[in-house]
Order: structure tokens, then C-alpha cells, then sequence
């Protein structure tokens, strides 16, 4: 087992004399596809956007390639290569497609467009809608671009914050296949989701949520097989 | 003819005060009421740099230029970025920026004296022409030009350039800005500074054109800027401009056929009606809706 | 300047009570406040005065007036200067900023008066003398006015006097010679209606012109912070006048001159008291040409006193004096002539001896004060020529 | 001794007072520049028009002048209030100061004021007079800041579209603090007047109102003291200047424009944030139990509470909600599921009156859904939580739930200020309301803690605690358990199920299904903005399209088309070619213009993107 590219160690997130995250830790191996999930509010993004650099951590450490970056501006992180897809989208919704993706090269400078040639291809439809406003797109559509303007910044880990959130199951399943190309081509995810039983399913590693707190962790089929986590802490009582 | 032009011109000069002034208050959503200081402050530079330092004016322009640039950065670093995320940052802001222009202006008064000042004659050539009958003079044909080319080029600034995306996406959402590598901080301050270099080019134009600078030639053009800005829509750079003619041709047809006396209620009443009628000003986007 | 110092305790302490500080005893009355006694011996150049004479002066060093408070400031600073050369006397002077706002010159009186002072000299602006003279007034401590102009200052009580001709001495005086000179049958006039100063000039000048029979074809007016005039004089120029008689400060004055001729109006400019400064012609250069104003101080007078106030403000400031610096310095030497007429720096004695001043030989000319406490004082109505004021005959 | 400073303690007085006048619409949250007008209007009809000292009397005289004056000052607020009053921040900013300025030219061009030159006025104002009436207006901010007239502006500022929900009238409450703010700026103009002996209207320009709302501002807009302090403070820097001896010149404005600036970058909520706020808890709280509830009168068990028929909304051609048709009777516990993003919250949204229908009818309770304003749904006993907590912040978690009360309790304000028992009578009377919604929520010990320094869950049952208090008839949930864990998710099952037993109807929404299949009566499933299941708990557990609706599909069959190729027709894409391109994603969170400088709530993001 190499090293993990990104670890999480202890991690505190407090808003004012809320606590949000209280000592979580996770780490995720490169090319591995973590997961972590729970219901709303316990703190999953909060957790996601400490390590992305969003928030300022009140405690515990995050490495990143073997460096610190527990204090790291999201902008410094970004141009190493710790991209995050942020939860509800955040496209850029009066600016075009095309500049969307080009801000997804800021840090290169240019706007890489090779890049975002790269990303017209995979994604036709955003090839075809280039000069009109992004928030144009449907839901589906918005998240293909998020995701796509996280690529043109070349990450090696990717964030995925609630990517499914919102969409019709089909565009799910779409959206999870993507997530598995990328991780497919040796990017490491990191997932948050609160469609727990999706991400387990495509997840190597799982680490279930509640409270601020991590209450239980493992293989992600391990988590997926236990019954009484699936109803215990992801608000699921009957299921399939 | 020459009511028109006169018009023409005294709008030019609100348009570019304006300009400045609308980027980031628009863009950002702040209001520095620390601009007029600037505008003020760069004619003083201006003047000395002439005078004292015996450049020529074309020298001098990008001197203030960097001049105001830099205390663009410093209005941002000292009056806007400390508020940053607090509840009252809007009001907060209003305030710190007019304690810091009341600093700029006790420095001017400290470095040049209470008294006006002007361009020393000849700094800029005094050519005039004839047009129509009307006089024009060399100034105010540049001012004009200024106006026209800096709004086109900070349109295209703001919609074709990499760091005009960048003030885009941080006027609209500032976490995605930041998810995406930008340093929100630093193209906020950049903001500022042009903001603040094009308000110190206005007020070296505007010292040359009427002759004269003071320390409260800021404060005299300030209403009237922000009456331009709402008038043309909030960070509207094409709207600053034609709000500012719109505004400058009200005045002199008030003098004309209203009276001298009324020019200011024109200038506020015309604020008045669109602020009613299109708060969102003639050219703006409507940001934000009602729900 | 006179600086109070106290402790720097005080000044942290509690806003509201700025107890403590002050020069300690706050009588009010007649009494000394600077130890010593106020009345001396001798009269005339051997008066002896023991203790120092405290003067106060309530200037606009910052602020929209300040341009003419510091002008005032350096003519009080260099008079109090040479006062201070004379044997017998001497003038504790302390000179403070009232910021253009009434409200501070309200406060600086109050304190002037409280502390004992002999005599306020100020404040800069007409509108602030309407509202703190009377707090002197009826406190019974003596204001000389150096730069009021409006109408009614003196009015307010037998303690208020000033040195500064009011507009309405001045004005007529112009109109008649530009009258005669160009013989002028309509004109049009021009004045800033947001301030007090320019507004009781314009009421002179109507009155004036009526009198001579001028007509007005156009009033136009404009606001004291406008620097931009085409458009009003454009319309100035419509009616096709024999002259534009302007009423402005001096900041308004340079732009206005400057844009009147750019248009090609070349027809004469006559002011007021606010054109009579020097940075009409540094500022407005040729276009300040022809110029006429009509000024309570001539600045070109060859009278010695002016020749030496000229030279000893040039060596001093490196810079030329303008009218608000004459008068202020005019005043400090009336008032020290007042405290030697009776060796006596109270109040009342200055009070007394101020109404009585007559001929007395100034940079103004020959001065007196008259029965309503005004200056009284021949006015001089000049025309730029050669980058120079001359007098205008 | 006080003689001595007699003029500085009298401009300090009248600086606080003018003060007032932003403070008055400050609390509300309202920026406004247009106070010199007032005054101005004031200073010069009231001197202008009261009779002379020597026929009534000095005193006489100014007291008419006064009444002149404030009468003035409140006629121009509302004249020019009912025009800007939808205008918001720096809008409403420059409108009034657009109206000031006019008001400025307008004077300056009569011949009855004088002019430039000003109006003459003789001094009859005092030391003593002049603190007299910044008591009577202190006292008046005072006696308002615990009224319910007072909470419900302080509710505005902090969250306008909550306050709606808790059935204030906002724009009553926005013009009355405008008007109060008319009235406090003429009293300054007159009394102004009667001191300084002439005024002109260039004492009353841009300058001047800006002068009044940084007092405002550096003596704290949340703290009825902050304008005397800020007076206080602002009259005092040139006064120590000078005592300790800086020489006059530049060096001055330079120092307070220092001071001023560090004063509002160091202390954000002004001078009065040194001074502690207290927040009281009644003693006889918990110990007095019901008896004299305000009660309402639950519409019996069985009746219709909410008809929606064929109920749609879209935005900018995107369907949030399409042809729903639903009834919930009273006495029913309605839980509506569905997957994020399926329309829920702008479901809720309609039926609680925020957001108007695009297509179809909705009757609540008695009131018709998209005629009827927010204020007067709350009022026919609606009531609401928030999915992203909109509690007002910076007031204590007691004070939250007063504003709650706002409907059950009687207008206090006008009677305190006479100190009337009944209004003592009717604020305990409040306050115990307040007091048993917090007990019964489980947040008796934090009643003095403000909002938001409370934990998310507490947070949570803190906004249910105020939607208790106007004692509704609908309670509407907006995922209430979001953040807690099962212990608390049971308790408040508990709560919930207790509540209903009260004669509540409850209605709420929730994505933790098992207390959803626990709590409630009957759930309704939504998805894409239709309704496609209703029935009873056991009913819809085991009904497939549900599972596959809510859960994700069990299978991975592979998609028949692709989004990313365009082959995919996406349920939640735009119809329309034109649509809005800068529709937010979540309507309710955004509605004021200029809106910045909200603290976001922690966690901020929009859930319900479509």
C-alpha cells in the first residue's frame, strides 16, 4: 500500500461556539475513491471544505502529498492539484460556459485550452452551448460542467461535495459513472454523500458521519453489507 | 451648439469619475466613499509632479496612474478588507472608507496647503477649435476620448479578460471564485486599484479642464458620480458613461430653460425618478429579484 | 500658538467630562487670566502692561474655508510677530481651528470667553459670526471681525467690531468706475447661492447696478463648490452683455475667469472682495486680464505700512499676501493700538478704546471705526493689468 | 463647573439626537441619508412659522417650534417613505439622499429662508433643555427596545423574510421607524435652530447626514445608548485635541479619521458593543403554567387546512413544483419526502405564502396563496421553520421566540412608555409564552444565549421553539432533524407527535424516512416537483416507485441516453431557450437588494437547486 496522497488527522471546525466537526480523521490513498456519508448537517461539508481550504480548521492537521496544508488558502491548493467540485454546483451562473471552464484554468493563467478542448469532447453538450450563460444549463448539465471545470484544473485528488444532489436517478447514475472514469484514470475522489447507498456502492473506503463525529468506518462493501449501519445512521429503515 | 456640447463634456467628466467609481461599487458591491479622496489627491500629485518635478504632462499620467493604483490598494488593505464576513460590513465599509478619505484629505491639506492649485499653463497645450461655432477645447476632446476608450477597454477588461472573469466570478460568488484557485483577496485588491487609477486619471483631466484643483473637488463631484452610477445601472460601464452624458445634458438644459438655481434637483430628481421607476438603472441587470 | 497641555490622562478620560483641563480658573469676568494685572502704565508706545495679553482667534484652518483661515492665520502669525519686537506688551495669541463648522466656533468662543481671553479676533466665515458673536456679546469680551462681510454682524451688540469693509462699502464704489470706464448698460450677473459671503455681495451688486442705472438681463447662479461654468456661460453669453459681474470666492472665481475667456467672452469681469487675491492672476494668467475688482484693501498701495507688511509677509511665507491676510493683520495692530490707547487690556477698556480708533495709518489706509463698529476705510477698485493688480482711475 | 462645558455637553446632546434619527431606522436595517432634509424642513418651517418669544414666551415658543418641527420631519418621512420603502441598503441610501440634496437646492432658492445667508433665530435652547429631550428620546428607544414594536424591528434587521413568516408586517414596521426617524431629525432641526441663531440650509447638507450616521454607527445601532456614546465620543475628539494640545491644522481631521477607523474595524458593534446587553428570563417562568394562553382556536379535527389544486411554480422555465393536488385535514401529521432537489422546500415555500404560485390555487387555512401577504398567512395561524436556520442572529434565543409571539401578543410599546402595569402584564405575559416554547423544545438554560452562538441542533429546536409561539394551527417543518442525532431525532418525534395531540397540523419535511414513517399520520412523496405518492406510512414503505424515487434505483442499469451527449432529456432542464440566467438557486435566501453583508449561516449552500 503506498502512502496516502491526502490525510485527515483530529480535524475540528467550529462556526463562532458551534462545533461542527469534532476530531475526524480519514485518509485516502492515491487513485482510491473515498466516501464519506450521513445525513444532512453532520458535517460532511464542513469536513470537505476545511480540506479544501474554505474554512479555517480550529484544530487537527491535513496533509496533502506528505506536506501540511492544514492552513493552506484554497487558491494555493488548487494550483497543487486539490481541486474541490463544490456541493449545489456553484457554477457561475452569468458567465458563459466557455468562461466557466476557463476559470477552471485560472491558475494555469491562460485558461488552458487544450484542457477545456479536452473537456468539450468528453462533454458534447457543453460544446454545443459555449457562449450561453451558465445558468442556462439543467441541473444535470450544471453539474457535468462543475465537474468539468474541476478537470481543466488538472487535480490529482478531487473533492466531490453532494454531487447527485437533485438530479433524476438516470442523471445519477450518469454522474456516478463519470466520478469512476475519473477515478478510473487515476485521480483520487474523495465523495460526500448523502445518497449513502450510491456512493458505498461506488466507493472503495467509506466513512459514515453523524454528529461532527465519524462512527464508523471500513470498506466501503463492508459498511454497505451492515444492515443496522445503513439504518441506524443513514436515515434508512426499509429499503430495497 | 455649444449648450450640447457643453453638455457633452461636463458628462464625460461625471462618466469618468464615475467609471472608477462604479467598478467597484458594482462589481463589488462596495461603496468607497474614499474615491472622491483619490480623484482629489491625484491632481495634487499631479501638479507637483508637473510642477516640482518639471515632467511633462504625459509623464506625469502614468505616475499618478501607479499613484492611484497604490492608494487603491492601500483603501482596500486599511478601510475594506478588515471587515471581511461581518454583519454590518455594508455600513461598516460606508464608514471606514470616509474615515480614511478624511485622513488623505488632512495629508493633502498637510503636504500642499488649503489653497487651490492648478497645472502650471502650458502643461497641456491650449489648442481650441471651432466646431459648429462652438468652442472646444484640446482638454476637453481628450477627456471625451478617455472616457469613450477606458469604457471600452475595461468592457473588454471585464468581459474578455482572464482577470475580468476573475472580478466576475468574485462579484457573483465569491466561494466558487475561491474553490476554483482564485485568490479572492487579491483580484479584489486589484479591483480597487484600477478603480483607483482611473479615478486619478479623472481628477488630473478634471484639474486641467476647469483650470483649477482643490481639496474638495472629490467631495463637489461625489453626489453627482453616484447619481451616474444608479442613473446607468450599477456596474454598468457603458451605463456610468451614458449616464454621466444623460446627467450633463440634463444640467445645461436646466440652465437653459429651468433656471441656474435648479441644476441640482435635476441632477437628484432624475435619481429620484430611476431609482422609483428601474432601480436597477438604465443599463444594469436586474440582480436581484424579488421573491 | 499657544498650546494648553495637561495631562494626557485627561485626555483619555471619560468623554463626556473633559473636567480638569483648561487653564484653571475660568472666571468669566474681567479678571486676569494669565497672571499679572491687565492694566498698566504709561499710554501709547510706553504702556506697560505686566501680565499677557490673551487673544484668541477662532479661525478655519480646515474645512472648506480653510484657504482663507490660513491666509488670516499667517497675517495674524506675522503681526503678532512684530508686536512682539515692541516693548511694554506682549500678546499671548492663541489661535484655533473652528473646522468650518459653526458648531466648533460656537464651542472656541465659549472657551475663549471662559478663559479669560482680552479679545476674539474671527471667526473666518460671516455665517459663523452671526452665531458665536453673541455668546461674546453677552459675556461682554470684545470681537473684532477681520474678514466678515455680511451684512448685520456689528448689529448684534456694542462689543462686535470688525475691520473688513462690508461688500456694500466696496461694491457701489466698483460699479460706478466700470460704469464710467466701459459704460455698461446691461450686464449680466453672476453669483454662487449657497453662500453667505457671495450672496450679500450679489444683493450689493444688484443694488449697486439699480443705482446706476445698469440693467440686469440675466441672474445666474451657481454653487460654491462648481469649478465647471461653460454651461452658465454660454448662457451668459446668449444675452450678449456689456460686462458679467461675478460674486465668488476665489476657487470659483480662476475656473470661472479662465472658462469665461476659453469661450471667446471677452467682455469685462468685475467682482467683489473674493477676487481680490493674487492667485487670480497665478491661476487664471491671461485670462485674468481686465479683470476689475473692487477690494477693501488696495495691494498695490504705496503707503509705507503696506510696502512693509508686503515685504515682511513675502520674506516670511515666500508667497504674496491676499486681502484676507492684510485685514487679518491689520486687526492684531488695531487691537494692540486699542490695549495701548489705555494701557489697559481688559475688556471693557478695549471695548471703549476700539470704538474710538480713527485715522489710524494701516495697510488698509488710513483707518477708523465708525459709529456702527465698521471699518471705515477708503475702498480701491482695481483691474489686472500685466499680471498685476493696478488701480483702477 | 458644568458651565464651563455647558456648549460642549449641548452639541453632544444635539449630536445624539440626530443621531436617533439613523439609529430609529438602523435598528430596522435601514440605511437611510435623508435625515438633514428632515431636519432641514424642520429647523426652517418650524422657526419660520412659530410665533416670536416676545408674544408667547421664549420657551412657549420653542416648545411650538418643536411640535412644528417634529410634525414636519414625520410628514416628510412618509412622503417620501411610501415611495422608496421597497428599496433596500445603499438603494434606499442614495434615494434619500437624493431627497435631501433637493430639499437643500429647494431652501437655498426661497426667499423665505433666507437664502444662503440663513434664517435668524433667537437661542432659547439650554444645556438643561437640550439633555431634557435627549432623555425623552433616549427614553422613547429605551422604552421601545423590549416592546414587541421594538423586537419586530430588530427582527426585521436581522432576518426581514423570517420576521415576515413570524406575521410582522414589515412595511408598517419599516415606514413607522421611518417616520420616527422624520420626527427625531426635526426635533434636531429645531432645536438646532433655537441654538446656534442662524441656520442655513448648507447646515444641513450631505455632509452633515453623514456625520449623523457615522455617530450612529461608532455608538452602536443595536443598543439604545450607542447614539449618546457616539455623540458623546465624536464631540469629544476635537475637545481633547485641544486640551492636550495638537496643534490645529491637518494633524486633527488626520487623528479622528484615525480614531474613527479604528473604532469601526475594532469594535463592529460600535461603542455600546462594551456595554453587556442582559437578557431577563422570567422567574415565574416555568412555575406559572398555562391559564391565561392567548389560545387560538384550532380549526376542529377533520376540517381542511391546506387545498392545493394543481399547484405549480417555475423559474425561469425550470418546473420546481408542477400540478400538485393535495388536502391535509387538521389534526394530520404530513410528512413530505422526497429526494433533494424534488421540490419540497418551494412546495412549503407556497403553501407558508413566500413564494407566490406560478399556476394553480392554494387555499391555507381561510387565506388564498399568492394574493394574500406572508404577514397575513402567518396571522390566519401559520407557522414555520426554515430549512437553513433563519433565526435572528445577534438577539438572545428568548428574545427570538418573543418575536415568535409576535402575533398572540398585544402591541406593548405606547403603554411602556407611560409604564402602564398592563403592558408590564401583557410583556410577562410574553415572555412566559416565550419561556414554556423554549421548555418545551428543551432550551429553558439557553434562553439567554444568542442565536448564533448555539449549536445546530439547538439552533434547530430554537426555530421551533418561535414557530410555536404564535401558537399556529399549521406548523410547517423544514427538515427539522437535519443535525441531530437519533436520541434528539426521537425526542423530537416525541415533540412532534405531542404537539399534534395539542390539535396542531403539522406539515414538515424531512429526509431522515425513519422518524418521517415514525412521526407522521400520512407522508407524501414528491419527486421532480410531482407528487407521486400519498398515503400511510406502512403503505408507502413498501411502494417501489418510492424505494426507487427516494433510494436510487437498486440496480446500475446503464442509462439510456447521456446528459453529457445531450441524448438524455433531464427532467430538471430549462423549457424555455431565454431562461433567467442568473435565477438563484434557492429563491428564499436571497431577497434583498444588495443583501451582502448577511453573515452567511454556516453552511450556506443551496439543498434545493432546482
Amino acid at each position: 500500500m503506498s502512502d496516502p496522497i491526502l490525510t485527515v488527522d483530529g480535524l475540528r471546525v467550529s462556526y463562532g461556539r458551534v462545533e461542527a466537526v469534532r476530531d475526524v480523521s480519514f485518509r485516502a490513498e492515491p487513485g482510491a475513491l473515498v466516501t464519506l456519508v450521513g445525513a444532512n448537517g453532520a458535517g460532511k461539508s464542513s469536513v470537505i471544505n476545511a480540506v479544501a481550504g474554505l474554512l479555517r480548521p480550529a484544530g487537527g492537521r491535513i496533509t496533502f502529498e506528505g506536506q501540511e496544508i492544514t492552513r493552506t488558502p484554497a487558491h494555493k491548493l488548487v494550483r497543487r492539484g486539490l481541486v474541490q467540485v463544490p456541493e449545489g454546483r456553484q457554477i457561475l451562473a452569468t458567465l458563459t460556459i466557455e468562461e466557466n471552464l476557463q476559470m477552471g484554468g485560472w491558475h494555469t493563467g491562460g485558461g488552458g485550452s487544450g484542457a477545456i478542448d479536452a473537456m468539450y469532447d468528453r462533454f458534447p453538450v457543453l460544446a454545443e452551448r459555449r457562449a450561453l450563460p451558465a445558468g442556462a444549463l439543467s441541473g444535470g448539465e450544471q453539474q457535468m460542467l462543475a465537474i468539468a471545470r474541476a478537470l481543466v484544473a488538472g487535480p490529482k485528488v478531487m473533492l466531490m461535495d453532494e454531487p447527485s444532489m437533485g438530479l433524476a436517478p438516470k442523471i445519477v447514475d450518469e454522474v456516478f459513472r463519470v466520478i469512476e472514469e475519473i477515478r478510473a484514470s487515476g485521480t483520487t475522489v474523495v465523495l460526500v454523500e448523502q445518497n449513502a447507498r450510491r456512493a458505498l456502492r461506488a466507493a472503495d473506503h467509506g466513512y459514515v458521519m453523524q454528529s461532527g463525529e465519524v462512527v464508523h468506518s471500513g470498506p466501503a462493501a463492508d459498511l454497505l453489507a451492515d444492515e443496522r449501519i445503513v439504518q441506524a445512521y443513514l436515515g434508512v429503515e426499509s429499503g430495497t | 451648439m455649444q449648450q450640447l456640447l457643453n453638455g457633452i463634456f461636463i458628462g464625460s467628466i461625471y462618466a469618468l469619475f464615475a467609471i472608477g467609481f462604479t467598478l467597484v461599487f458594482g462589481i463589488l458591491d462596495r461603496l468607497n466613499l474614499a474615491h472622491p479622496a483619490v480623484f482629489a489627491a491625484s491632481a495634487f500629485v499631479g501638479i507637483e509632479l508637473v510642477e516640482r518635478g518639471g515632467l511633462s504632462l504625459w509623464a506625469a499620467l502614468p505616475l499618478v496612474f501607479v499613484v492611484g493604483a497604490v492608494l487603491g490598494l492601500l483603501i482596500e488593505r486599511l478601510a475594506f478588507r478588515p471587515l471581511k464576513g461581518r454583519a454590518d460590513a455594508h455600513f461598516a465599509g460606508l464608514i471606514s472608507s470616509i474615515a480614511l478619505a478624511g485622513m488623505l484629505i488632512a495629508l493633502l491639506q498637510w503636504r500642499y496647503g488649503p489653497d487651490t492649485r492648478r497645472f502650471p499653463p502650458g502643461s497641456f497645450p491650449d489648442t481650441r477649435f471651432e466646431v459648429f461655432g462652438a468652442q472646444v477645447t484640446l482638454v476637453q476632446v481628450v477627456i471625451l476620448a478617455v472616457s469613450l476608450a477606458l469604457m471600452v477597454a475595461l468592457t473588454y477588461m471585464v468581459t474578455r479578460t482572464r482577470l475580468g472573469r476573475g472580478m466576475r466570478a468574485v462579484a457573483e460568488n465569491p466561494t466558487a471564485a475561491r474553490v476554483l484557485g482564485v485568490n479572492v483577496d487579491r483580484v479584489t485588491a486589484v479591483t480597487f486599484a484600477i478603480s483607483s487609477s482611473l479615478g486619478a486619471v479623472a481628477g488630473v483631466l478634471f484639474a486641467i479642464n476647469v483650470n483649477t484643483a482643490q481639496l474638495g473637488m472629490g467631495a463637489a463631484i461625489e453626489l453627482k458620480g453616484l447619481a451616474v452610477i444608479i442613473v446607468g445601472g450599477m456596474g454598468s460601464l457603458p451605463g456610468a458613461l451614458i449616464g454621466g452624458l444623460l446627467l450633463g445634458l440634463a444640467e445645461v438644459f436646466a440652465v437653459q430653460y429651468i433656471g441656474s438655481s435648479w441644476i441640482d434637483v435635476i441632477a437628484f430628481g432624475l435619481l429620484f425618478v430611476i431609482l422609483l421607476l428601474r432601480p436597477q438603472g438604465l443599463l444594469g441587470a436586474r440582480k436581484v429579484r424579488e421573491v | 500658538m499657544r498650546t494648553k497641555l495637561c495631562t494626557v490622562a485627561a485626555a483619555s478620560a471619560a468623554a463626556l467630562l473633559l473636567a480638569s483641563c483648561g487653564s484653571g480658573d475660568s472666571g468669566g469676568g474681567d479678571t486676569s487670566a494669565s497672571g499679572g494685572g491687565l492694566t498698566g502704565e504709561g499710554s501709547g508706545e510706553s504702556c506697560t502692561i505686566e501680565g499677557e495679553v490673551p487673544i484668541g482667534a477662532v479661525l478655519s484652518l480646515t474645512g472648506a474655508a480653510a484657504s482663507y483661515g490660513e491666509s488670516q492665520q499667517r497675517g495674524l502669525e506675522l503681526a503678532a510677530a512684530e508686536l512682539a519686537g515692541n516693548d511694554g506688551v506682549t500678546y499671548d495669541l492663541t489661535i484655533e481651528d473652528d473646522q468650518t463648522d459653526p458648531r466648533q466656533a460656537i464651542t472656541l468662543f465659549d472657551e475663549f470667553v471662559n478663559d479669560g481671553a482680552s479679545l476674539i479676533i474671527g471667526p473666518t466665515l460671516s455665517n459663523a459670526a452671526v452665531q458665536a458673536d453673541p455668546i461674546a456679546q453677552e459675556a461682554g469680551v470684545p470681537v473684532l471681525g477681520i474678514s466678515n462681510t455680511a451684512a448685520g454682524v456689528t448689529e448684534i451688540g456694542d462689543y462686535i467690531f470688525r475691520d473688513s469693509l462690508t461688500e456694500q462699502a466696496v461694491i457701489p464704489q466698483t460699479i460706478a468706475a466700470a460704469t464710467e470706464e466701459f459704460g455698461l448698460q446691461d450686464v449680466v450677473v453672476m453669483y454662487s447661492n449657497d453662500d453667505a459671503f457671495t450672496e450679500s455681495g450679489y444683493e450689493a451688486f444688484a443694488a449697486a447696478l439699480e443705482d446706476e442705472g445698469v440693467e440686469i438681463s440675466e441672474t445666474i447662479t451657481f454653487s460654491k463648490s462648481d469649478t465647471d461654468f461653460r454651461a452658465l456661460l454660454t448662457q451668459a453669453q446668449e444675452s450678449d452683455p456689456d460686462a458679467i459681474v461675478v460674486s465668488a470666492l476665489i476657487e470659483a472665481a480662476v475656473p470661472l475667469v479662465t472658462q469665461a475667456r476659453e469661450l471667446g467672452i471677452d467682455v469685462p469681469i468685475i467682482g467683489g472682495n473674493g477676487f481680490n487675491n493674487p492667485r487670480l492672476m497665478a491661476d487664471a494668467g491671461e485670462a485674468a486680464e481686465g479683470v476689475v475688482v473692487g477690494a477693501a484693501w488696495n495691494s498695490t498701495s504705496d503707503n509705507p505700512e503696506n510696502q512693509a507688511f508686503l515685504e515682511a509677509y513675502e520674506a516670511e511665507y515666500d508667497a504674496r499676501p491676499d486681502q484676507f491676510a492684510a485685514q487679518a493683520y491689520t486687526g492684531l495692530k488695531l487691537v494692540d493700538q486699542a490695549v495701548r490707547a489705555n494701557c489697559s487690556a481688559e475688556r471693557d477698556s478695549i471695548q471703549q478704546a476700539l470704538g474710538e480708533i480713527e485715522d489710524v495709518p494701516t495697510v488698509l489706509g488710513e483707518f477708523s471705526i465708525d459709529e456702527n463698529r465698521d471699518a471705515d476705510h477708503p475702498a480701491v477698485v482695481q483691474v489686472v493689468e500685466n499680471g498685476t493688480f493696478t488701480v483702477l482711475e | 463647573m458644568l458651565g464651563q462645558y455647558a456648549t460642549t455637553l449641548t452639541f453632544i446632546a444635539l449630536g445624539a439626537i440626530f443621531a436617533y434619527s439613523f439609529y430609529a431606522v438602523l435598528i430596522a436595517g435601514q440605511l437611510s441619508l435623508g435625515q438633514a432634509g428632515f431636519a432641514s424642513l424642520a429647523a426652517f418651517s418650524g422657526a419660520y412659522l412659530a410665533p416670536s418669544g416676545a408674544d408667547v414666551g421664549d420657551v412657549p415658543a420653542l416648545l411650538i417650534a418643536v411640535a412644528i418641527g417634529m410634525s414636519v420631519g414625520a410628514l416628510a418621512a412618509v412622503v417620501l417613505g411610501l415611495p422608496t420603502m421597497h428599496l433596500r441598503g445603499v438603494f434606499l441610501a442614495i434615494a434619500t439622499l437624493g431627497f435631501a440634496e433637493a430639499v437643500r437646492v429647494v431652501l437655498l432658492n426661497q426667499e423665505w429662508t433666507g437664502g444662503a445667508q440663513g434664517l435668524g433665530v433667537p437661542r432659547v435652547l439650554t444645556v438643561g433643555m437640550a439633555w431634557l429631550a435627549l432623555g425623552l428620546v433616549a427614553y422613547w428607544f429605551w422604552r421601545m427596545g423590549r416592546s414587541r414594536y421594538g423586537r419586530a424591528l430588530e427582527a426585521i434587521r436581522e432576518d426581514e423574510l423570517a420576521a415576515r413568516a413570524m406575521g410582522i408586517d414589515v412595511g408598517r414596521h419599516r415606514l413607522a421607524a421611518f417616520v420616527t426617524a422624520g420626527a427625531v431629525a426635526g426635533l434636531y432641526g429645531v432645536l438646532y435652530a433655537y441654538y446656534v441663531r442662524l441656520i442655513a440650509p448648507d447646515d444641513f447638507d450631505f455632509t452633515a447626514a453623514v456625520e449623523g450616521l457615522v455617530t450612529a454607527v461608532v455608538g452602536g445601532s443595536t443598543m439604545f445608548l450607542g447614539p449618546v456614546l457616539g455623540s458623546g465620543f465624536l464631540t469629544a475628539v476635537p475637545e481633547i485635541q485641544r486640551a492636550v494640545g495638537v496643534e490645529a491644522g491637518w494633524i486633527r481631521p488626520f487623528l479622528a479619521g484615525l480614531l474613527l477607523l479604528v473604532v469601526i474595524l475594532f469594535l463592529p458593534g460600535g461603542l455600546a458593543s462594551l456595554i453587556r446587553r442582559r437578557t431577563r428570563m422570567p422567574a415565574d417562568a416555568a412555575a406559572e403554567a398555562a391559564g391565561e394562553r392567548a389560545g387560538r382556536s384550532h380549526p376542529p379535527a377533520g376540517d381542511t387546512v391546506v387545498a392545493l389544486a394543481g399547484l405549480g411554480k417555475e423559474y425561469g422555465g425550470v418546473h420546481a413544483v408542477r400540478g400538485v393536488d393535495l388536502e391535509i385535514r387538521a389534526g394530520e401529521v404530513v410528512g413530505l419526502i422526497g429526494p433533494n432537489g424534488a421540490g419540497k422546500t418551494t412546495l412549503v415555500n407556497m403553501i407558508s405564502g413566500l413564494v407566490p404560485p406560478s399556476s394553480g390555487s392554494a387555499t391555507v387555512l381561510g387565506a388564498e396563496i399568492g394574493r394574500t401577504p406572508v404577514h397575513r398567512i402567518a396571522a390566519a395561524g401559520v407557522s414555520r421553520t426554515f430549512q437553513h436556520s433563519k433565526l435572528f442572529n445577534r438577539l438572545s434565543a428568548l428574545e427570538n421566540v418573543l418575536v415568535g409571539a409576535h402575533l398572540v401578543s398585544r402591541p406593548t410599546f405606547l403603554r411602556r412608555l407611560l409604564w402602564l402595569p398592563s403592558a408590564r402584564r401583557d410583556e410577562s405575559a410574553a415572555l412566559r409564552q416565550a419561556a414554556r416554547c423554549l421548555e418545551r423544545v428543551g432550551l429553558a438554560e439557553l434562553a439567554a444565549s444568542r442565536a448564533e452562538a448555539l449549536s445546530y441542533g439547538d439552533q434547530r429546536r430554537l426555530e421551533i421553539a418561535r414557530a410555536l409561539a404564535s401558537d399556529p394551527s399549521l406548523l410547517i417543518l423544514d427538515e427539522p432533524a437535519a443535525g441531530m442525532n437519533h436520541v434528539e431525532a426521537r425526542r423530537l418525534s416525541e415533540l412532534i407527535t405531542s404537539l399534534a395531540q395539542d390539535g396542531l397540523t403539522i406539515l414538515f419535511i424531512e429526509h431522515n424516512v425513519g422518524m418521517v414513517l415514525r412521526t407522521c399520520t400520512r407522508v407524501v412523496v414528491l419527486n421532480f416537483g410531482e407528487v407521486i405518492a400519498s398515503g400511510a406510512p406502512a403503505e408507502i414503505a413498501s411502494d417501489p416507485a418510492v424505494v426507487e424515487a427516494y433510494l436510487g434505483s437498486a440496480d446500475e442499469d446503464p442509462a439510456g441516453g447521456s446528459i453529457a451527449e445531450g441524448t438524455l432529456d433531464d427532467p430538471t432542464s430549462a423549457e424555455r431557450a431565454d431562461a433567467t440566467p442568473d435565477a438563484p438557486p434557492d429563491p428564499v435566501v436571497d431577497v434583498r437588494p444588495g443583501a451582502a453583508g448577511d453573515l452567511a449561516p454556516p453552511d450556506s449552500t443551496p439543498r434545493d437547486a432546482t
